[in-house]
């Protein structure tokens, strides 16, 4: 088996990798948003485990949310509901948007079996109260951390989690830059499999996999190289389908400015700091999500990847009543489109009604 | 056809009457503030109302505009605008109607009248986060300055930690700073102070107000109730506020005494959670054919009406308003709402909750539920939830919310008969 | 050179031959239960009326909602993409580009080539599409091709219909045709209904002059004429809208042929 | 007391004569264009098939989407109140109701005595309605009737995605084209819209012993399904949709609408 099959085989069954940690002895914490600071967690030493959703549809989640809050917040809590994230020892969610606050208020109402916390991230970047609150909050949440956990965390503990995740951050980057080239090594599916299965993974076994991985995919080409270079961006995408379909049209997804992918590794911490004001600068000094005030990181990141990439047409896939996205794509597309021609589209989180979706991305496409 | 069976409201109070002159007459002083060429403001949600005013700025309201938009029927044509421009159907109907007043190139006379553009814009994610990227939109598309106020979510209750506080109140410092620097002038400390202990008056009043509203026959029901909440959400801070709700308190109080009430015979009284058809008011009276009163909306109380104000200290200005603001029943993440509901439920005697919501607001979904189930275990009172949408009258149809209520009325009659 | 557009749209199958630049024949059939049916059988219609057979096609492009089941095509090209072309081939200096099928509508903006630019369709309700004017046809017993005709001979302005779902509609059709009103200003309700929402379509890609419609509803002159009236625009329609798609994808077979400048092996 | 129930649904209206709360007859008729005339004819037959005249009904409820066309002095509730009342008194003590009808799906929860505790209409969307069946019937060319039995004999399960009955519709065509087996696809179609039914239902957490009514409950093919994915026990009474009219009779006897 590649590397490559090996880390994609991991989202077939991503409870696998939390059932070995659990078999040491050890605590899982879910997260929902990167504002949430993995580098906490594991400096307490439990596993952060993302908490994706899935493409099946909505049933219990219905009689809590009425059917307009965002699908995959629904999906999640239907999740919930179902008993599935049982095995987390705790949920730590960030203040995202309104749809997070709200699965926040549901999970602690009528889920009793994981407990559930909100953190308090500012949504304002680069300023300076904002550093000071946050701090304050992090703070608490180290705390709950410790509590949770039974283990102290100490700064130097808290260094090297944040060197572990900041080598994470680096082999992706270098991986994943290799799609600059004219003919990139892996598919935009593909990379979007390997980022997940990336984060999802204790960073330990991620780091090496990733050292082999890159070694084994320099001298791999892609087939079908030939149609436009595309860009992907949006709300939240945990499956890989949507990807499938746009190079299934003849677009060669080179790169994307998701939370799942990109938006996970583009930047690192900044050195030499207090290990906790590294993690603040580090959440309001990046702008991962459409959530943070001002919009100008999020946009001059899409014109730098759009340069470095090569990008020809850049995608939205806005999941339906994600309203954080659905602005700024509004917002973004006036500008973007001056240069870039951006399609706009609404998914379902659940991936239905893909047959209208595949039109408009071959029309996209032969239009480019 | 949906225009035929809209109606407005029929209000039945007199103070009522002069505040909705008083929303004119602050409108019509926007536009001419602008014509003598001093600076307008957009805002939106919930930034505090009392620094405006200490500073005298024109401030056009977000929510407000698309209301006075809706009631004459024009929401319809600025949506689809706002539409045209690439927003989605399901982005708050209020944003995307504002934007469509904000961006349509022809505006129409009524319109006209008040709305001006802006010079700059001060935005806020209290209440909802999401929707508050729709004025970076504004603001790109005007091309003027902005300025955000981030309001945490308050997980905290009632006690808010002073880191906190210290945040907020320091963003409202910035705020201040920043009206300064657009041409505002600086700010008198004093007129802030002033306007902060006007703003507890207006506030005490409006409890006054609402312990009225117990009275059964209740004397002033939601269509009143809805312009009356004018002055405590636009008006905080200034005499005019408290002097209209003197004069309120002076009316209910009057009719209370009388035993005067909407109806005189009440069989129900309701409580409407969510917002109302604000191009059809009349939907609202539209129950008292079954001697039912929508007694009070949950609208009449965002923006401090559900807030205790003896703690606000105004020679602590924007420590106050801080905690004012932070504390709101509509900061999500926070028991709150659902006790503020709880509590009204009991208080004011309600028989039935009608939970509406619009599929494009992002903040009251989530609250639907948890509401619902408090006040059913609470008091055994029910809640019909339905579809409707305050402000897209595209959206509404007359028939469906019609046999809605009818039959959560026939319902709730039917068991009080046994 | 001979080539072959064929479109199989949710409604009609449509072919046309094209020898270098002149159409040879063209057809229109209903979409059968089977769409790879239905083209085989527009197809040969087609062959038969330019008497010609496959074996004579130097290329064949396939486009509509089952561009993907025409078992003979050597290519597949979406049928926005091909409405620009088509329209661009009857009236060069066109830039935008309403199609209004069966299904779907699209507004399509183009450079001077015929080349996409810009596009937007409706949304997953089918409350703005062609579908939805058969629906009223049958409901007020007009035959589909008269209704445009009849919904300018109107008595009195109703409003235009409220009910955003087609069959929910049918109700308000009924209650209006119930109190009285006749059936002509009913039909002219629907025909608002769709043209403004048209409209909005057309404004989400920039509204440009010169502009074709295209798809079966361009010769419901009730819809038509009230988009025109609605933008203060003129339309350009072509002797039959409805195979403009179908022209287009054997322009399109023309020119890639031109391109690879060689003849594909059959 | 003899009393009546007149339900005039948006395609089928129904007239119910009781008897001091004993059937003595009812009609099921066509609304068509105009139900004025559809109520009259309906009334006419019941009448007759009663062996009674109009001067012999004491009370008249009448309910239903068209209930203000009545041509008779009637009183008039809706059609939630009238539901839970025809069916607790054919099947005293069940949890709840699914109204299937034309163009609604009522849901209602109930307690023992047949008080209403919650209900959920559908919104202005067609699907998940008995329409868009008929349509999806017509477009595979089998009769309303017989679509849920041929859909119990489906052999796979297949999806059918698209929630608009418009769009559904040629969905389900494109399936024709592909030659899937008409069974298996009218499966397909009964899973989309038991699933929404279900999704209504639940928005007001529906469960335990429910009774399904309404024109559409005929429908064995849904109902099977709509068991499977809801796992509550389903009870579909005789002649499911008469009970609105029931109901609206039986509240005529309560002294509702007297003459
Ligand atoms: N003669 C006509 N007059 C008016 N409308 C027509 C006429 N013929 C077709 N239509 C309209 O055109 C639609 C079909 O358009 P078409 O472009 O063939 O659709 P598709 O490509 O999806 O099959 C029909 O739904 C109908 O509304
Ligand atoms: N035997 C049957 N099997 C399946 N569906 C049926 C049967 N009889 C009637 N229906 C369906 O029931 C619906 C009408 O139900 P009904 O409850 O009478 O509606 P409404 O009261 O809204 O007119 C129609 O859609 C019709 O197709
Ligand atoms: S998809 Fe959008 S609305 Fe949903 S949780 Fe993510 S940011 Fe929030
Ligand atoms: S609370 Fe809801 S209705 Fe109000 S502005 Fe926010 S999203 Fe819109
Ligand atoms: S409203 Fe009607 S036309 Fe629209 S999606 Fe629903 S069924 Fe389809």
């Amino acid at each position: 088996m590649t590397t490559l099959e090996r880390m994609i085989g991991i989202l077939d069954a991503p409870e696998q990798v939390v059932m070995d940690w659990k078999a040491k002895g050890k605590k899982v914490i879910g997260y929902r948003c990167l504002y949430v600071p993995e580098e906490i967690i594991h400096a307490a030493a439990m596993l952060p485990y993302a908490t994706l959703g899935t493409p099946e549809p909505i049933t219990k989640a219905d009689s809590y949310f009425q059917p307009c809050a965002c699908e995959f917040v629904r999906n999640i809590f239907d999740l919930g509901l179902d008993g599935k994230f049982d095995f987390l020892d705790g949920l730590v969610l960030s203040n995202t948007c309104d749809a997070v606050r709200h699965l926040k208020n549901m999970w602690t109402t009528y889920i009793d079996s994981v407990p559930c916390y909100m953190l308090n991230n500012p949504q304002k970047m680069y300023d300076e109260p904002a550093f000071k609150f946050y701090r304050h909050e992090l703070e608490g949440f180290k705390k709950t951390m410790e509590d949770l956990s039974g283990n102290k965390i100490s700064d130097a503990s808290l260094r090297e989690s944040i060197d572990l995740y900041d080598e994470t951050r680096r082999l992706l980057k270098e991986l994943n830059g290799l799609r600059r080239r004219d003919v990139p090594p892996i598919s935009g599916a593909e990379a979007l499999m390997i980022s997940m299965a990336a984060i999802l993974m204790p960073k330990e076994e991620t780091n090496a996999l990733l050292l082999q991985l890159i070694d084994e995919v320099k001298t791999r080409e892609i087939k079908d190289a030939d149609g436009p270079r595309i860009m992907v961006t949006g709300s939240i995408i945990d499956n890989p389908t949507l990807i499938e379909l746009v190079e299934d049209m003849g677009g060669v997804v080179v790169a994307d400015d998701l939370c799942t992918s990109m938006k996970y590794f583009w930047y690192q911490t900044k050195p030499n700091e207090d290990p906790m004001d590294a993690i603040v600068r580090f959440n309001l000094e990046r702008s991962v999500c459409a959530c943070m005030h001002p919009s100008e990181e999020r946009y001059d990141f899409l014109q730098e990847v759009i340069g470095e990439f090569a990008v020809d047409g850049i995608i939205y896939f806005n999941v339906k009543y994600c309203h954080p996205f659905v602005y700024e794509s509004a917002t973004f597309r006036k500008k973007l489109e001056e240069e870039t021609p951006v399609l706009a589209l609404e998914v379902d989180h659940s991936l239905s009604g893909l047959g209208q979706l595949k039109t408009r991305v071959q029309a996209f496409i032969e239009m480019l | 056809m949906t225009t035929k069976v809209t109606t407005p409201g029929e209000k039945s109070l007199e103070t009522t009457a002069e505040i909705s002159k008083a929303i004119k007459a602050y409108y019509g002083g926007v536009k001419v503030a602008k014509e003598e060429g001093k600076p307008i403001i957009w805002s939106y949600g919930l930034t505090p109302r009392e620094i405006f005013h200490a500073m005298d700025a024109h401030v056009i309201y977000l929510e407000h505009l698309p209301l006075m938009v809706g009631a004459k029927q024009l929401s319809g044509h600025y949506i689809q605008v706002a539409e045209e421009e690439g927003f989605s159907r399901d982005v708050c109907a209020f944003h995307r109607c504002f934007l469509g007043c904000a961006v349509a190139s022809e505006r129409d006379p009524y319109l006209d009248q008040f709305f001006v553009d802006p010079d700059f814009i001060i935005a806020t994610n209290l209440p909802c986060m999401s929707e508050s990227k729709s004025f970076l939109y504004a603001a790109d598309h005007h091309n003027v300055p902005y300025y955000f106020i981030d309001a945490p979510i308050n997980t905290w209750g009632k006690d808010i930690p002073d880191y906190a506080i210290e945040y907020y109140a320091g963003q409202l410092k910035g705020t201040l700073d920043f009206m300064s620097e657009h041409g505002l002038g600086t700010v008198d400390w004093d007129k802030l102070k002033e306007a902060v202990s006007l703003s507890k008056k207006l506030i005490l009043l409006w409890n006054e107000i609402d312990k009225c509203r117990q009275a059964v026959p209740t004397p002033m029901g939601t269509v009143d109730g809805l312009t009356a909440a004018y002055p405590l959400i636009q008006l905080p801070g200034t005499q005019l506020g408290v002097t209209l709700f003197e004069r309120l308190l002076k009316e209910l109080k009057g009719k209370v005494e009388r035993g005067e009430g909407v109806l005189d015979d009440e069989k129900l009284r309701l409580l409407w959670f969510g917002v109302p058809p604000f191009y059809n008011m009349g939907l609202l009276n539209y129950v008292e054919k079954y001697g039912a009163v929508v007694v009070k909306s949950m609208i009449e109380y965002i923006a401090g009406g559900a807030y205790d104000p003896s703690i606000m200290d105004p020679d602590k200005p924007l420590e106050s308003l801080a905690y004012k603001a932070l504390v709101d029943i509509v900061n999500p993440i926070s028991e709150n709402m659902v006790n503020f509901i709880r509590e009204t439920v009991k208080d004011f005697h309600i028989d039935g909750v009608i939970g509406v919501v619009k599929r494009s607001c992002g903040l009251l979904p989530g609250y639907m539920r948890p509401v619902k189930d408090a006040v059913y275990e609470d008091s055994g009172v029910p809640t019909t939830i339905f579809d409707l949408d305050g402000l897209d009258i595209r959206e509404y149809d007359d028939a469906t919310s019609k046999a809605n209520l009818d039959s959560f009325i026939e319902a709730l009659l039917a068991s009080k008969r046994r | 050179m001979i080539t072959a557009g064929i479109d199989i749209g949710s409604l009609t199958g449509k072919a046309v031959i094209l020898k270098d630049n002149e159409i040879l024949a063209w057809n229109l059939i209903p979409t059968g239960p089977d769409s790879s049916e239905t083209a085989q059988e527009v197809t040969d219609m087609t062959l038969k009326g330019a008497g010609l057979s496959l074996d004579n096609m130097d290329y064949i492009v396939s486009t509509g909602y089952g561009r993907v089941v025409v078992p003979f095509s050597d290519k597949n090209i979406t049928e926005i993409t091909c409405h620009a072309k088509g329209a661009h081939w009857f009236f060069p200096g066109v830039r935008m580009i309403l199609d209004m099928g069966g299904q779907d509508c699209k507004a399509i903006r183009c450079n001077a080539t015929g080349k996409v630019t810009n596009f937007a369709m409706n949304d997953k309700c089918a409350a703005g599409a062609g579908r939805s004017m058969e629906i009223m046809a049958d409901l007020l017993e007009t035959p589909l091709e008269k209704m445009g005709e009849l919904s300018l001979d109107i008595k009195e302005r109703l409003a235009p219909l409220s009910s955003t779902c087609v069959v929910f509609a049918r109700t308000e059709v009924l209650g209006h045709l119930h109190e009285g009103a006749h059936k002509n200003d009913v039909l002219a309700g629907a025909c608002e209904a769709l043209a403004e929402r048209v409209k909005s379509l057309l404004k989400r890609v920039g509204i440009e002059a010169d502009f074709v419609i295209s798809g079966g509803i361009a010769k419901n002159i009730g819809v038509a004429k009230r988009i025109e009236e609605k933008e203060g625009l003129k339309a350009n329609i072509c002797f039959e809208p409805q195979i403009v798609g179908a022209l287009s994808a054997a322009v399109f077979a023309r020119e890639i042929l031109e391109k690879k400048g060689k003849r594909k092996k059959r | 007391m003899i009393t009546a129930g007149i339900d005039v649904g948006s395609l089928a209206t129904k007239v119910v004569l009781l008897n001091e709360n004993q059937l003595m007859s009812h009609e099921v008729s066509g609304t068509g264009v105009d139900a004025t005339e559809a109520v009259k004819k309906a009334m006419d037959t019941a009448l007759e098939k009663a062996g009674i005249s109009f001067k012999d009904i004491e009370s008249l409820v009448s309910t239903g989407a068209g209930k203000k066309k009545v041509p008779f002095e009637s009183a008039q509730a809706t059609e939630i109140i009238c539901d839970t009342k025809g069916v607790s008194h054919i099947c005293p003590g069940v949890n709840g109701v699914i109204d299937i009808g034309a163009e609604n799906c009522r849901v209602i929860k109930c307690d023992q005595e047949g008080n209403i505790i919650d209900f959920a209409l559908n919104d202005k969307c067609a699907s998940g309605t008995g329409i868009f069946l008929d349509a999806m019937a017509k477009a595979l060319r089998v009769k309303p009737e017989e679509m849920g039995e041929l859909s119990l004999q489906a052999t796979q399960d297949i999806e059918v995605t698209s929630m608009c009955s418009v769009f559904a519709e040629s969905e389900v065509v494109s399936m024709i084209h592909r030659r899937v087996p008409k069974n298996d696809i009218l499966r397909g179609i009964h899973r989309s819209i038991a699933s929404r039914i279900c999704g209504q239902a639940n928005r007001i957490l529906l469960e335990g012993q429910l009774v399904v009514m309404g024109g559409i409950a005929q429908n064995l093919g849904l109902i099977t399904i709509l068991k499977e994915l809801m796992g509550s026990e389903l009870i579909v009474p005789d002649e499911p949709e008469i009970l609105g009219a029931l109901g609206a009779a039986l509240l005529a006897g309560e002294g509702e609408g007297e003459k």
